[in-house]
């Protein structure tokens, strides 16, 4: 299938966006989703045939003269010119990891249209209010992520990264009539409007200094040259400029990091996403699960060869990455909310990916990469890959559950396995998977991350395996809460069941995937410099792992299997700890005090009574003064005509006086 | 004896000082009037003076003074109407009485 | 003299003239006909704007690279060599451009006004006519006068057919305004008397550009005279307490165009008159000007965040956006200033946009104050939604105009090197979060949420007027945000000459 | 001696040949053809008007030794003069016929010609002899005039005032004369002006002081205009207006032929200076007096004091540009004020109310009249498109002519102030337009003089402006006077 087809594939959810947003008023609310369905159908299918096409055919060029897999750019014309040089092009660019993401992007978007259809109507089958409105921004964002990946230059990168925060906002916002909804669709645009504005920065410095944007000039070689050294000239035209003592360059992609951070929920800058899951739960599958989450990651990847080259950058990254692994990790262990704890797995899982990206450069030089050490790029991306597909999984079933129960809280429900054994089931391998025990997916990609960090050091190494080990755990508390820990009382008119096909289907399709996606040729597609890169399973670093992993789920299974004290008694045990960790750590707190206290009473506020008080008073004082000036002097006017010859008198002495004083003297 | 010119200036100065003065201190308007007349008179006086000391040649002064006198008179004429006028409404001649208008 | 009439140009001036006349014509019951005429003339603009850009791409592509073209002088007051010239580059050409579209919207916009339609119409149409003859005449003294004529009519368009304190703000916008063209005059006359060195005064902007012969000390005191006089229209820092009132105060139609086109005329003068005349001054004395200006971005949206009246909101957005207009005209070079001109146009349609919806939904529920008001997006969806489109244009989401300027604006004004800019346009950037803060926050509160009033709940959605005088504007922001290379084209080249010239400054 | 000299003053004849004709009309004819009297002299003065306007062949030239000279300028300035009087005659129709006046109606309109003639050997003397005369003959009646409302006292206290202040302000110009023929031996401007060459003596300087106090006192420029507000304000509105434009323009025609031809010389050490400080007071006490006035007449009072401050703005720049601008600004003046106090009169014949506060709501009344006074305020503001913008505009230029900066600084004075004027100018709009009134004035059926003579105003505020021809016209008449400005220094 020619690679042009791409234009497809993008163009199809942007048409069914315009069609179902204006035309959908007009249809029936069921014809509406049908026809989404079949749209993205339709997409998916023309993505995988791009994808595949890409993959393991040939003769369209991405594949070099030595035989690595090198970017095609299908097309890519002038959108905004700022100057003759820096010029903003709307294009598609296909490479290993764009072509990854698209099949990524559109398995997961085609599942969530799907079952959507069973979620977004009641238990009659009667589709909610704002059917229509609810598919056109999935369309959009479907649009919106697939033009980010397939993005030809950094700035293309950047207008998407808007678009896909704009359509999370509205997607947040659904239920738009809940000020919950309403506030976190707020605080999740404009905390990663905060990240793009590093972002924007970014950019520009970048581009200040290389004089370009696109991807080609940057960090690829022109057919075929190796992208190290162009992107290092790229750089080099920087002129070694350097800012506060770092180079500029190193500057630029921190700030680039900063807004990858922002979408990926990276600490600080994490609050946003938990909040999120205020949304319909089919979008935080996935948007906040599995692919608009993992943007920053894709961004990092993306300008790869150049964060090699700057280590100052990629330290930062690597610690960020690691403590919000561990973080949030940390938190996902009693949070009682399963979204919430959901998401938390998610941040600690796209931490996972960034600390992956950030290791897979341990001892700098360009020999070592070549040496293997991409391997961490690569099971950074693997990961991603194969997460998005549990993660999505796992949301799924939450869905289904919280469909069934109308509740987010896991005390409200316990001990569904009995009720509805299919999602259970799904739910179980979703836990599986992402725990890291073989065959299923996680295991293998996580494997390869944990021997990337490794390879940097044994430090950070032991520190992920904990968390690897903390996330087993946490994700079997989770399940066993959810479909085991005592009987479940119905106290809902009819009981909770497995929902109807149009959801369930979902659930096992991704189950499939996520047992056997860890069998991806990941290492064969998936290298940094689009080269084959030989691995093979470091077994001392699995075997470690599945052990961690065994430990983990082996606690869960003893505190949270059957209904017992041990729980509460740990909590109160360390009461302080767990309220912290419980209250996500203050972070949200320290936000609501700088933004409301600082910003909005300290700076906002004062700022207005200024404006009103002193700059206006200003002019209306001197309207108020000249008035009064001419009430003042009114009493030359008395009305005595002696006055009147007076001061005619007097005038024209003085006049006559002055002058002389100054024309004779 | 012989007059010099500052033997005529310094009267005429001196009487349009009164002049000013009177106008300037008087309530009774016709008193008003005889200060002004005394100002214009200064004034002839000056013409006069300085064309017969300083430029005997034309009498250039002299015809200014007639023609002043003239319009002089017809002020007074002007005048004298109006304040009988304002005679008839106000039934004074108080200066004050004109201080309806003023701010 | 008759030659002139063949000048497409002068029929921008001769179109409204004659729809006032027509109006004129009109009785004051007969609403129908008031609305014909209106909707006549505004069509006409629109259409003649249009072919205006078509005449300007053609000759373009057919290589004439004339600074100006359509040029046409006639002499009109001979003893000081006024002229009457006429004549457009590409900034004067989208300049007109917006001002037709939204002159189009701003009619249906007002489409019940009441009372005394006909008399609304006469001025609003005054008050067009010298925005056109504003942006066709490269004269100053013609450029003046069409300035005050385009100026003085808001006082009775607020006066008359406003709201709340009418009185206090007409009379605080015209003063401030009348004072502003104080300076302007002054300056002006300064330019006249050093517009050329050998004696033969010219008032034409091109021939004193030619000259180039004002001197440094005259320049250095006519500059900030000039651009001053200009930038009390657009909203300057600390010039800019005129525009909350007055935005406040009026009719739907006249914030539109005010907002919309009026302040453009601040910006463009500054360009045009201020910087292009002279550009040693503007070298010497940019600093200053870079930092009121700067200062409004940041000012400006900071204080738009905690206000609670719609109107106070955009007025203070329109400062913070205007202030990033005057911001990157000063910056020199052609980026920033196409950025500027790209500004000024999605400014305007997107504020005109908002002033639209803020006046059909304060037609509808009578309150302004965010804090009455929830849920709208439920009871009005139309409405709504060109309200949130409005808003994310103004936070500058791609596909919409603001993203676009703003994007060029930033990239312009960082292409300098000295650490001042820098500063500046960084904290010019911060503008994007904040502007987000409290697009936002009006969204949240006004749109979403639950319905605050419960009478608000029997309101009805948009009529059809109002569909189309909205659906006009954000059809326009959206073509720009999409496709901005064609404006870029047609106005980039036009900032060459001054550029050059400040060039040869610096 | 040779009568053939009287040819060179073909207005003034004509002037005095109507004048007689009135005359004898209102002597000689039976009471009851009376009331024929306004409509018969305003068409013969407008007979006269028209025939003015055409120069005889050889009209230009000097007459009685160099004492009368009459040239393109002084022809143009009385043919301006002439079509004044002609609207305040229209306007006064109505007026002259009330029951209250009517008796005295044929002095009214002999005075008002009496007055035009004093006014036209004003502007033609190039002799002080024949100044003063033309001075004392424009300014007497005036007087007379002031107090012809017998009824209402204020019409006498005006006219007491005006008189009383204005044999004061004779006086001092006449003992200002005499220091200056002390000193020069000569009245005639032209020797004057050569023997004063180069002296600058205190009295010199003294005396120049009292010429301007006395010509400023007519011009009604501070600190010698108090008279000017009560006198407005007292007198008859048809008095009021003949005062504020005719006399007006009349005086600052003849001041500036004075300043430049007689003291020409001393332009930069002493007058300009005088005339710097003049303008400054006379804008702002103007303005700033005018601010806060109810009644109309009185309002346009002191608006004319501050626009006095700006026909002084074309004197002090003392070349060919500033007297056109001079002249030209005195045109556009006429049109705007005569309209304002037009309205006013109409207004004030049919109801008597004259402050502003009765104005609220005219416009939703009476339409015509609140849109002509609107047109006049903004043309008084100096607003376009209308006639006032561009003299304004164009005076400011010609000040700036001359390039010194404190000329800059005090243009930018007047312009502040226009800012001012523009407030107390909106007031007016505002009373009308914005204002709603439960007591409105009704509709008022003006008589058709009267809209003739609005309808002639508003023509010349809307048209004056944009026919650039007239300035051009002007501009090359005072260029055959241009020389006179060579001595200026």
């Amino acid at each position: 299938m020619p690679l042009s087809y791409t234009i497809a594939v993008i163009a199809i959810p942007l048409f069914m966006f315009f069609f179902l947003g204006l035309a959908g008023v007009k249809m029936g609310r069921k014809l509406t989703g049908w026809l989404g369905v079949i749209g993205m159908l339709i997409t998916t299918i023309l993505a995988y045939g791009v994808a595949l096409t890409y993959f393991f055919g040939t003769g369209q060029g991405q594949l070099a003269a030595d035989g690595a897999r090198q970017a095609v750019v299908v097309f890519n014309p002038d959108w905004l010119s700022f100057t003759k040089e820096l010029v903003v092009r709307m294009g598609i660019m296909l490479d290993p990891i764009a072509a990854m993401m698209l099949i990524v992007i559109t398995t997961v978007s085609m599942m969530v249209h799907l079952y959507s259809i069973g979620y977004m109507s009641d238990h009659h089958g009667h589709a909610e209010k704002g059917y229509q409105r609810y598919y056109a921004f999935l369309a959009l964002f479907t649009f919106s992520m697939l033009g980010l990946v397939v993005a030809t230059n950094l700035f293309q990168i950047f207008i998407f990264f808007e678009m896909v925060g704009v359509s999370s906002y509205l997607l947040i916002g659904f239920y738009y009539q809940s000020p919950a909804a309403v506030h976190a669709s707020k605080k999740a645009f404009i905390v990663t409007r905060l990240a793009d504005l590093f972002f924007l920065l970014g950019i520009l410095i970048l581009s200040y200094y290389t004089g370009t944007f696109d991807f080609d000039k940057l960090v690829f070689g022109a057919n075929g040259a190796n992208s190290l050294e162009v992107a290092q000239s790229a750089i080099s035209t920087a002129g070694g400029a350097t800012f506060l003592g770092c180079s500029v360059t190193a500057w630029a992609l921190t700030f680039i990091f900063i807004g990858g951070a922002g979408k990926s929920a990276m600490y600080p800058l994490h609050i946003w996403l938990p909040d999120a899951m205020e949304g319909p739960t089919p979008v935080s599958a996935l948007i906040h699960a599995a692919t608009m989450v993992v943007a920053g990651v894709f961004l990092v990847a993306r300008l790869f060869p150049l964060y090699v080259i700057e280590q100052g950058a990629m330290e930062i990254i690597c610690v960020v990455g690691a403590f919000t692994a561990f973080y949030a990790a940390a938190i996902a262990c009693v949070q009682s909310d399963i979204k919430r704890a959901l998401a938390f797995s998610t941040i600690s899982q796209i931490a996972f990916m960034m600390t992956s990206l950030a290791v897979s450069s341990a001892d700098g030089g360009l020999i070592e990469i070549h040496g293997g050490h991409g391997l961490g790029y690569m099971a950074s991306m693997f990961h991603l890959f194969t997460h998005a597909m549990f993660k999505a999984l796992l949301f799924l079933c939450a869905g289904a559950i919280i469909h069934a129960v109308h509740s987010n809280e896991n005390s409200d429900m316990h001990g569904l396995h009995k009720f509805m054994p299919i999602t259970s089931f799904a739910f179980l391998i979703g836990c599986l998977a992402i725990a890291g025990i073989p065959p299923f997916a996680g295991f293998w990609s996580k494997d390869e991350i944990l021997v990337a960090c490794y390879s940097k050091g044994i430090g950070w190494g032991i520190w992920m395996s904990m968390v690897a080990g903390m996330t087993a755990f946490y994700m079997f508390r989770i399940y066993f809460l959810i479909f085991h820990w005592k009987k479940h009382e119905v106290h809902t008119e009819h009981a909770p069941a497995d929902q109807p096909w149009t959801m369930t289907l979902p659930l096992i399709i991704l189950g499939l995937i996520s047992i056997i996606a860890g069998f991806a040729p990941a290492a064969k597609l998936l290298g940094w410099d689009g080269k084959d890169l030989h691995t093979q399973l470091n077994w001392t670093v699995a075997g470690t792992s599945v052990l961690i992993a065994c430990v983990g789920i082996g606690l869960a299974f003893k505190m949270y299997y059957k209904e017992n004290e041990l729980p509460d008694k740990l909590q109160a045990r360390f009461s302080g700890l767990w309220e912290a960790a419980y209250r996500r750590f203050y972070m949200d707190e320290l936000y609501q005090f700088i933004t409301h206290k600082v910003i909005f009473q300290g700076i906002c506020k004062p700022i207005a009574m200024f404006d009103r008080g002193i700059i206006d008073g200003f002019f209306n004082l001197l309207a108020a003064a000249t008035g009064r000036a001419a009430y003042g002097i009114r009493r030359l006017q008395n009305g005595s005509i002696q006055s009147y010859v007076y001061v005619y008198l007097v005038g024209a002495l003085a006049l006559a006086l002055v002058t002389m004083v100054c024309v004779l003297i | 004896m012989n007059l010099t010119l500052l033997m005529y200036l310094v009267p005429s100065l001196i009487m349009f000082g009164c002049g000013v003065y009177g106008f300037l201190t008087r309530k009774n308007m016709i008193a008003i009037m005889i200060s002004l007349e005394l100002m214009l008179n200064s004034v002839d006086l000056n013409f006069v003076v300085f064309n017969r000391y300083l430029f005997p040649g034309q009498m250039d002064g002299m015809f200014f003074t007639l023609f002043a006198i003239a319009i002089a008179a017809a002020e007074t004429a002007v005048a004298l109407a109006i304040i009988i006028n304002v005679f008839r409404v106000a039934r004074k001649v108080d200066i004050n009485e004109l201080i309806k208008l003023k701010f | 003299m008759m030659e002139i009439f063949s000048n497409i140009l002068i029929y921008f001036v001769i179109v409204p003239v004659l729809t006032l006349l027509g109006l004129a014509l009109c009785n004051n019951k007969g609403i129908k006909a008031i609305r014909t005429v209106a909707v006549v003339g505004a069509t006409a603009l629109v259409v003649l704007a249009i072919y205006l850009v078509y005449l300007f791409l053609q000759a373009r592509g057919s290589g004439d690279t004339s600074e100006m073209i359509l040029r046409s002088d006639v002499l009109w007051y001979a003893p000081f060599n006024v002229k009457l010239a006429l004549g457009v580059d590409g900034i004067s050409v989208v300049m007109i451009l917006l001002s037709a579209f939204i002159v189009f919207a701003g009619v249906f916009a007002s489409w019940k006004m009441n009372p005394l339609p006909k008399q609304f119409f006469m001025w609003f149409f005054l008050l067009s006519t010298g925005v056109f003859g504003f942006f066709i005449s490269i004269d100053l003294f013609t450029m003046f006068m069409f300035y005050e004529v385009a100026l003085i009519p808001m006082y009775l368009l607020i006066g008359v057919w406003g709201s709340g304190s009418k009185n206090y703000s007409a009379m605080k916008l015209t003063l401030m305004l009348m004072g502003g063209s104080a300076f302007l005059m002054l300056g002006l006359i300064g330019i006249y008397f050093h517009s050329a060195a050998d004696g033969n005064l010219t008032m034409n902007v091109l021939e004193i550009a030619k000259n180039n012969a004002i001197p440094h000390n005259w320049q250095l005191w006519l500059f900030p005279l000039t651009f001053v006089g200009f930038g009390v229209l657009g909203a300057m820092f600390p010039f800019h307490t005129w525009s909350p009132d007055g935005h406040a105060s009026a009719p739907t139609a006249v914030s539109m165009l005010h907002a919309g086109v009026l302040m453009k005329l601040g910006g463009y003068g500054c360009f045009r008159v201020a910087i292009y005349l002279m550009p040693f001054a503007a070298n010497e004395l940019a600093w200053i000007f870079l930092t009121l200006t700067g200062i409004s971005i940041v000012y400006g949206a900071f204080s738009a965040c905690v206000q609670t009246d719609l109107k106070y909101i955009n007025a203070y957005s329109s400062v913070s956006h205007c202030g990033m207009v005057l911001f990157a005209i000063l910056m020199f070079n052609t980026t920033a200033m196409t950025g500027a001109v790209l500004q000024m146009l999605s400014h305007g349609l997107m504020t005109a946009l908002f002033f639209a919806l803020i006046g059909m939904i304060y037609g509808r529920t009578h309150t302004r104050d965010i804090r009455d008001m929830g849920g709208m997006m439920h009871i009005m969806p139309y409405l709504g939604v060109g309200y949130v489109l409005a808003g994310l244009a103004s936070l500058g989401l791609p596909g919409l105009s603001g993203f676009v300027a703003e994007m060029t604006i930033f990239v312009g004004s960082f292409e300098h090197t000295d650490v001042f800019r820098r500063v500046l346009t960084i904290a010019a950037t911060c503008s994007i979060v904040i502007t987000a803060v409290y697009i936002l926050r009006v969204v949240g509160k006004l749109l979403f949420g639950e319905v605050q009033d419960e009478h608000h709940r029997q309101l009805t959605d948009a009529t059809w007027e109002e569909r189309l005088s909205t659906a006009t504007l954000i059809v326009s922001v959206a073509i720009i945000g999409c496709f901005p290379n064609f404006f870029v084209n047609i106005i980039s080249d036009s900032f060459l000459p001054v550029v050059k010239a400040l060039g040869t400054m610096i | 001696m040779d009568y053939s000299q009287f040819l060179f003053m073909p207005q003034e004849i004509g002037l005095l040949f109507v004048f007689l004709l009135v005359f004898i009309y209102d002597t000689f004819m039976p009471a009851r053809m009376g009331k024929h009297l306004p409509m018969f002299t305003t068409i013969l003065t407008a007979l006269y008007t028209v025939y003015a306007f055409f120069p005889c062949p050889d009209m230009f030239g000097t007459a009685f030794g160099g004492m009368y000279e009459s040239n393109p300028a002084t022809w143009v300035m009385k043919n301006i003069l002439n079509i004044g009087v002609l609207i305040v005659m229209l306007q006064a129709v109505k007026w002259t016929n009330d029951d209250f006046v009517s008796v005295r109606r044929g002095e009214f309109y002999e005075l008002i010609l009496l007055t035009l003639f004093g006014m036209f050997l004003m502007i033609s003397a190039r002799h002080f002899l024949l100044f003063v005369i033309g001075l004392e003959t424009a300014s007497l009646p005036i007087a007379a005039l002031a107090a012809f409302e017998k009824r209402y006292y204020e019409s006498h206290e005006a006219a007491a005032k005006y008189i009383f202040t204005a044999v004061f302000s004779s006086a001092i110009f006449l003992l200002g004369i005499s220091f200056v023929y002390g000193m020069s031996g000569s009245l005639y401007f032209q020797e004057i002006a050569t023997s004063i060459m180069g002296i600058k003596s205190p009295l010199l300087i003294l005396a120049i002081a009292f010429v301007i106090a006395g010509v400023g006192y007519k011009l009604s420029l501070v600190p010698f205009h108090q008279w000017t507000a009560d006198v407005y304000q007292g007198a008859p509105t048809a008095v009021t207006s003949y005062l504020s434009v005719i006399s007006k323009g009349a005086a600052a025609f003849a001041f500036m032929v004075i300043l430049v031809q007689v003291f020409g010389a001393l332009y930069a050490q002493v007058w300009e200076w005088m005339l710097y400080a003049i303008i400054i007071l006379t804008i702002t006490i103007g303005n700033l007096f005018a601010m806060r006035q109810r009644n109309l007449k009185r309002f346009l009072a002191y608006s004319s004091i501050s626009q006095a401050g700006y026909i002084m703005l074309g004197v002090i720049a003392a070349s060919q540009v500033g007297m056109t601008s001079m002249i030209y600004y005195v045109l556009v003046y006429i049109f705007s004020n005569l309209a304002a106090f037009g309205v006013i009169a109409v207004i004030e014949r049919a109801t008597g109310k004259v402050t502003m506060d009765d104005y609220n709501g005219l416009f939703r009344t009476n339409p015509w009249l609140a849109f002509t006074m609107m047109l006049a305020m903004f043309s008084l503001g100096g607003i376009p498109p209308f006639a006032g913008f561009f003299s304004k505009f164009f005076i400011f230029v010609g000040a700036c002519q001359t390039g010194s900066v404190a000329i800059y600084v005090l243009v930018f004075i007047a312009l502040v102030n226009t800012i001012i004027s523009l407030y107390y100018y909106l007031l007016v709009v505002k009373a009308m337009f914005l204002r709603q009134d439960d007591c409105v004035i009704p509709y008022i059926d003006s008589h058709w003089t009267e809209e003739l003579a609005l309808t002639i105003c508003v023509m010349g505020i809307i048209a004056v402006g944009v026919a650039s021809g007239i300035y051009a016209f002007l501009n090359q008449v005072t260029g055959t006077i241009a020389p006179m400005f060579t001595m200026v220094g």
